[in-house]
């Protein structure tokens, strides 16, 4: 029941939202996480953000982190979509949705696959503002987030 | 000849994102790639940074990792999450 | 830009995304919970559920904790729209809506926000099932859930 | 008069959600008001539990909190949540 997707055309979070409802029929809970392209960084404007993946390396990865949150609780539907590609400002990067009897469990899921996809999962991001072309490479803060998963499980 | 790729800002560094490359005999495991193509193309070192990791035919392998004729190898900078 | 709302009516919890994500435009992250009534309970097949609001209680204790959450957390946008009156299983009973730069102050708030719902918002539920009927009051867990924001903040 | 609200299972243990009454003068504040509608109405105790708050026009109160004449007084069981 898991729906994983890298995609290199724009999605609706929303839309993805509604699809997954009627997948997680009888779940108690759903959360959902929408990742955007935002309009300023560290180093201004962004007017472009280029991602990169390795297939089939990222997919692999990702299924494993999804397989990970099924070990770890008890979800009933389950869903990753990835944008690659060029994409400006607003756009949906990553959508994330977990369902559930209870809500912990949804919010645990959502936010631990959030952590993976944000600091290992395999993609390479170059954002494009007046300034020129960056690679953006994970922040530390981002590290210490999926940090907080390795006591927990096995 | 090995099919070499570049991801990330290694792209960017080696003006390319694949190419394919004779391999000479001195080079037999990972980090002979790493040192021998580094110094080829005067990188001062890009290749040779430990956060750069090497996938050998689309698995990220522990290095040094032997590579042959044939083989597809992959340099990987640290990943940015999406 | 605090969007609260009690509704008698049945709603999408995907169209509630969608209006937000307009609202929330420039955010980095923006985190979802849906709330749905479960056909099953500890009493069995679950046939309806009624939800019974004290106004202007309901309404001025979810804004205090809309308020608490955005002294709490850095937040772009805010929703909550919560049901009331008789449902039926897999009808939304409750949405809430965080968008802030990051995802860890968007995923906090709006778990924070479901605790606060949960266990204090004045309201009281009635379950159908083949025994009868049945007022719920709040688990322990969700007492337990509720406590872990008591030290954070000021 | 003051106007009396029930809430919850407390609709289903008084048979309405809503009712008027004229107060004894000896009911003088939310402590006897509980111990005297619970004596007239035979509750054994369904308005005296302490999990049980009042809240005295649209306001929940600290008890024992005066009421009067043209109050309206709500009873509250254990909210359940959303």
């Amino acid at each position: 029941m898991d729906n994983i997707q890298i995609l290199d055309t724009a999605f609706s979070a929303a839309e993805a939202l509604a699809q997954f409802e009627a997948r997680a029929a009888g779940a108690g809970a759903i959360v959902s996480f929408t990742g955007l392209v935002r309009p300023k960084s560290q180093a201004g404007e962004v007017t472009g953000l280029y991602l990169q993946a390795y297939s089939p390396l990222t997919e692999t990865g990702i299924a494993a982190a999804a397989k990970d949150a099924r070990r770890r609780w008890n979800l009933t539907a389950l869903c990753i979509i990835h944008r690659v590609g060029d994409m400006v400002p607003g756009d949906a990067i990553v959508f994330v949705a977990t369902a559930s009897a209870h809500r912990r469990a949804a919010f645990e899921a959502a936010d631990f696959l959030m952590d993976y996809l944000k600091t290992e999962a395999v993609f390479w991001k170059k954002e494009t503002t007046p300034k020129g072309e960056t690679w953006i490479e994970p922040r530390l803060e981002d590290y210490a987030d999926r940090k907080r998963w390795s006591k927990a499980g096995t | 000849m090995v099919e070499i790729l570049y991801f990330g800002r290694l792209m960017d560094v080696m003006g390319c994102s694949q190419e394919r490359i004779a391999l000479p005999d001195s080079v037999r495991d990972t980090d002979g790639l790493r040192r021998w193509l580094d110094a080829e193309r005067i990188l001062s070192g890009a290749l040779l940074e430990p956060t750069v990791r090497i996938a050998v035919n689309d698995a990220i392998v522990p290095e040094p990792f032997a590579v042959s004729d044939g083989d597809s190898i992959a340099f990987l900078p640290p990943v940015g999450g999406g």
